[in-house]
């Protein structure tokens, strides 16, 4: 496959664009901040972008969807990272969905994806249990009971755990790890949101003997550990396409500045100490367009997953997206560290991202080790 | 005993006697610091008088002149009262614009009227003194201010606004960069003022940043009156006390970067945090940024203990403090990245009792303007360029 | 089956029986390949017999118009030929920078009888060609070049001295940039001419590198007779050729900085020499830096592949070339630097068998050299800002 | 003590440079080199310097040597770096007498030390067996026989190895380390000088059932590791002490060509991207100035050794110069490829200098260790 956008891609990326930028540019993150929203993404928003398409953009067709690809996703969440808006995207249209579509049974799917494919449906993968990204560490047990399993556990920076109709929470059974979808009203089920620092919600959720049934394990109880590393994967590479759009976005935005703003009777981007950072990071941004649209490919083609490479785009992406905005502030200069300027809100969502799923520590490590060193 | 042996005891034992305890305990923020009048309360009793034994002492400004109300201490007797201050780990009594930069420039500039109307008051905390220098389109570009003064034979008329002032709103003077000369060429016309924020015509508005915090404002000054005897300096050689004083904020904002010297290292935090496996840190991709961090934390302790030898054996360094400024706040920042990576999904916590309102993710995102403030890195690296390096254009 | 396939079976069936066996093996260095004349000679029978092989079938340069000896195929044709001959793995029958870098230019802007006179000649690898671009005072600044070609009537006088002639001393005839016009501006006094290295007045010194070897010369000409119709494109508009030349070259580079690709990883390589403790390389610390290394290997093979589907696809990044010279470049320096720390004590080895007479530390030497040749990384960077960012200045 | 060179140190500063910039400049290594000099060092060099009193510095008095500091010692190496003198002022003058001093007993003391201080006599370590640095992994075994010790095993990389007149030896006895002098001339000791990259020699030294006895222990028997970590370490501070020298002169030299070299029409140091890579290095530079002074003190002061600040200096040295001439190369352009221009060997040393007794990878490793991580 080539490492090009075809038509009907680049016509959705365009719609993306114009979409987002007309509906929900910067402005609408700070708005849903400055009214301190509670749900910290405009529900109207979300439905709109139901009509749209996006939330079937992976749903297969006989669950209602479209049953388009992960590189049209990645499209979506790349435009959703150049105007940081926030919405379910990421959390339930991407991982969610493909969680159901990995590891859900008939059931499952046909109760669950219509009602996501029509926007009325929110999902939120629960997995952290300490403040560092440890998936194959797990403290919450699910045990056995009379009729199926009592679940007692806390997760912590739940995304979207605040909003979420249903949990997808790993647990231990025995020594297996297991996933279950436990609906967010089961008794036993506390929900704590909490403020992070782009403005955006997450949450703490307890589970506290929760009793679920056979039928709450996500497909099939075996093999919970490997099917989540593959929902991460794909999680990963669905931040991955978001930071891009960040580093993208406040990229340009610095080049723009560079042009515009004078001292010394110059445009400060005539210095040229300032010219060649600016060209290493055009050239980091360019490998990591390549590396982002070949990790999407490789999500359509290969069921399997590609572990690697979505370590790989997670960790370089987080470099690149921390640099890009990092240097976005500096070359700014003071502008850039007020809030009434919007640029400061891409480093809050580049850190964001970065350490979900796994930051660039995490990563750099866990492709060390797939490739055997 | 030598005479300086025997200061250091007396300046023990009055500490003994006149440091409340609780004032010997390192502050958690600026906030925590008695500031001199704008309002000019106390925290606590124990505050004020730890600050009321100091002045009576004359030790808020140890250094300056006993006319203007300072110590009249000697660079030994200074260095031994530091020391004794730290080994007791004294709280500043007096934390002040007016003594860490109005000050020395005052002395070093200023009329001998302009002294003694104004040294005395700062030491004595009497007035709180904020800074006028960068305007919005005279950024790194400091020179091209526009603020007007205009000669109207027995005073200035000032207008214009500045940006960037520290805790502008809380100042009850600003001392100030305005433009004399209209015609000069951009370093020549300007001079240095100082003025009542009191009068009619100042305002101020908080800047908020995107840490959250607001502590700067923007000042505007409409049709304020300067008399010409509050010119430091001569009228329209103003940029050299501005170079002067540039000089010492570079150092004071380096020296703030490594304020964290004595908290615990990133090591120690990050073994609470990730534990060890087989005696090494278990994220070990970390554990390489963070040994190199720790490594060129201690080089620069080193640096400045050499610079500060050297200046005392008479070696001096040009333009090391741009060295300091440049290094101190890219540490600075690199510190706070490792805390964020350290920390992670703890670090995001933005408000509650649980994170200090969000302390690490709004200091992180604070320290990325330390290397703006004060000269931005790419300034501070042009000078050691030219002005040590000595490299053309 | 389509043309292609069927064109495809073609190939494979030709290269079967025409592609001696020992030939299907990567070669080891430049030394190992056929670069035509100088003085001709084939390394074995079996390299003679490939060259001739090709030579015949017009594939020497299978892009090439079939008049002029190329092989007249297009783009994809040229594809499926490049993929199977990579399949086998079979050597370059001919390298030649007339093949690479002369000819293109002489098709987009030679007259008809310089393309008649050169080309076909090329092609059966009848003269070896060498570049004279740099001189001692016109390196990163090529434009300031100084070589003097005075006009005298039907032919050009040529005196003065290149630089960096890669391989001079084996050149038959050399390409090469001179000032033809001294008074213009010094983009527009500059001409691209052509000729004969064995003519009187022509001489080379070789240039020892840091690394021991001599791959480049200085070339000396004094008084040497250009005929006018050996000029490249029209006179005074030798800049334009050479802007185009620059750019192919550029392209070499950074190809050639990704050979290794297909060579043991350097993960493998470092696990060989410490071995792993629990799963992981016991040298965390350089694990760290290696695993950074083939990350951005990976993006740069994935980001020529990106771009090379882009210019298919008929999206053109402008000065791309820069971008893949610099990472390129900056990464195989990259490599070498962490083979050297992999091999420790035995990568210090400067003679000998055992160490393949110092291959690594030479090769790392000259690795060196990759971010100057061929336009600084310095250069790089600027042309992307300037053409691509369209930064002012 | 004030990290400031006295009046005394500076008069020694003064007159090692010009003794070196007189006697043994750079173009002094590139004649050995051409001449392909055998010892790789001058002879007549090397008494000179035993003449001035430099192979003294460590010697005590009582054996007929100055007894100055470690801070002298840093003062004649770094300078020697900056002149890239070959000589065996660091295997011998330094390392050397340091194990003596150390770990000698009077005996040992009293019949190699007034040797070496008079320039007569040479010493080489030979801890390294494998390509790389790891003083713990010993495999040559001494075995107890009737009448002392038998020595088998195989050194690699051993600094002056070719010209030494007795080596200080780590071996196994039982699970201990212990340290041996033996002598060259021994029965069953066997010397393979090789070139190494910048045109210095070390040796592959071979010990095939060497007989010694226990008077060649150096000193005691135990505490050997202890003992050899702490020779290293002043290797190491030594080593970075010249790498500091080699650093400075290539940096200065870099500068001055940035200052001469036109392109453009005007001198490549108006460039702004360079310039701020030179300041930075100056700032790298200055750092490292402190380190390796304040390292030289500690060894001065403090007999027990401070392991950390030896690994800080050797890593933080071997980055310093290792950027510095790398850098050095680049802004040197195509002349600072040629072999005919000095700048190449500084960039040849540095690796040399660098890999000697633990690269930065090692030193980064050792000192993070050492602070618990």
């Amino acid at each position: 496959m080539s490492l090009v956008l075809n038509e009907e891609e680049l016509m959705l990326r365009d719609s993306a664009h114009n979409f987002l930028h007309s509906r929900a540019p910067v402005s609408h993150l700070r708005e849903l901040r400055d009214c301190h929203s509670s749900t910290g993404y405009s529900p109207e928003l979300w439905a709109e972008m139901g009509e749209t398409g996006w939330t079937s953009i992976l749903v297969p067709e006989e669950f209602g969807g479209l049953g388009y690809g992960y590189v049209e996703m990645g499209i979506i969440l790349e435009e959703s990272g150049r105007t940081l808006t926030p919405s379910p995207m990421l959390g339930t249209a991407l991982v969610g969905v493909t969680a159901l579509n990995m590891a859900g049974t008939a059931k499952q799917c046909s109760s669950i994806l219509p009602a996501v494919a029509s926007g009325n449906y929110l999902l939120a993968l629960a997995c952290d249990e300490i403040s560092q990204h440890e998936p194959d560490h797990i403290s919450c047990t699910a045990t056995r009971t009379d009729g199926g399993y009592q679940i007692t556990g806390h997760k912590t920076a739940v995304l979207d755990g605040h909003i979420a109709d249903t949990f997808i929470v790993s647990a231990r059974v025995g020594s297996e790890t297991a996933l279950f979808l436990i609906p967010a009203g089961f008794e036993g089920v506390t929900v704590e949101p909490y403020r992070v620092l782009d403005t955006h919600l997450a949450a703490n959720v307890q589970f506290q003997q929760v009793e679920v049934g056979e039928a709450h394990f996500l497909g099939r109880p075996a093999g919970g550990q490997r099917i989540l590393e593959r929902i991460l994967d794909v999680g990963r590479i669905g931040a991955s396409a978001e930071m891009l759009g960040v580093a993208l976005e406040a990229f340009e935005r610095t080049v723009q500045y560079l042009k515009e703003r004078k001292q010394f009777g110059v445009p400060i981007g005539s210095f040229q100490a300032l010219q060649h950072r600016a060209a290493r990071l055009f050239g980091d941004i360019e490998m990591c367009k390549s590396l982002v649209l070949k990790a999407l490919h490789e999500l359509d083609e290969r069921p399997d997953g590609n572990a690697e490479l979505a370590s790989l785009a997670k960790a370089r992406l987080g470099e690149t997206s921390r640099q890009a905005t990092a240097e976005a502030i500096q070359l700014h200069g003071g502008i850039g560290m007020t809030d009434e300027f919007d640029i400061g809100f891409f480093l809050k969502r580049s850190q964001i991202l970065d350490n979900l799923f796994g930051d660039v520590c995490y990563h750099l490590d866990r492709y060390a080790r797939l490739r055997g060193y | 005993m030598t005479n300086l042996d025997s200061f250091r005891q007396e300046v023990r034992d009055w500490l003994e006697v006149n440091c409340p305890v609780s004032m010997r305990r390192p502050y958690e923020s600026e906030a925590d610091l008695f500031w001199g009048r704008h309002n000019g309360g106390f925290q606590s009793e124990d505050q004020k008088i730890w600050f009321e034994h100091m002045v009576a002492r004359d030790w808020t400004a140890p250094a300056w002149p006993k006319t203007y109300g300072g110590g009249g201490l000697d660079n030994e007797q200074v260095k031994i009262l530091r020391e004794e201050l730290g080994r007791i780990q004294a709280r500043p009594p007096l934390e002040s614009f007016g003594i860490s930069m109005l000050g020395p420039a005052l002395l070093k500039f200023g009329s001998e009227d302009l002294k003694r109307q104004h040294l005395p008051a700062i030491v004595r905390g009497e007035v709180r003194w904020v800074q006028g220098y960068s305007e919005p389109n005279a950024g790194s570009d400091l020179a091209s201010l526009q603020m007007r003064a205009e000669d109207r034979g027995d005073h200035f008329l000032v207008n214009g606004s500045k940006v960037w002032t520290s805790y502008g709103e809380l100042g009850d003077w600003m001392f100030c960069l305005v433009r004399t000369d209209f015609e000069a060429r951009k370093h020549e016309g300007i001079s240095f003022v100082v003025f009542d924020m009191s009068l009619p015509g100042v305002t101020t508005r908080p800047i908020k940043l995107i840490s959250g915090a607001s502590p700067f404002t923007e000042t505007f000054i409409e049709d304020v009156r300067v008399e010409k005897d509050q010119v430091v300096g001569e009228i329209n050689k103003g940029w050299n006390v501005a170079k002067y004083l540039l000089t010492h904020e570079r150092e004071m904002i380096a020296q703030a970067g490594l304020s964290n010297a004595g908290n615990t290292s990133l090591g120690e935090t990050a073994t609470e945090v990730f534990g060890l496996s087989n005696g090494v840190l278990r994220n070990t991709m970390l554990r390489s940024d963070i040994a190199r961090f720790e490594m060129d934390e201690r080089c620069l302790d080193l640096t400045i203990e050499r610079v500060h030898d050297e200046v005392n054996a008479g070696v001096s360094l040009g333009a090391s403090s741009s060295m300091f400024k440049f290094y101190g706040t890219e540490l600075n920042k690199r510190r706070f990245e490792l805390l964020m990576a350290i920390h992670g999904n703890d670090a995001l916590l933005w408000q509650g009792k649980e994170s200090k309102g969000g302390y690490l993710p709004r200091t992180w995102l604070r320290s990325r303007g330390n290397s703006i403030e004060g000269g931005t890195s790419e300034i501070q690296l042009n000078i050691i360029a030219k002005r040590i390096l000595d490299l053309p254009g």
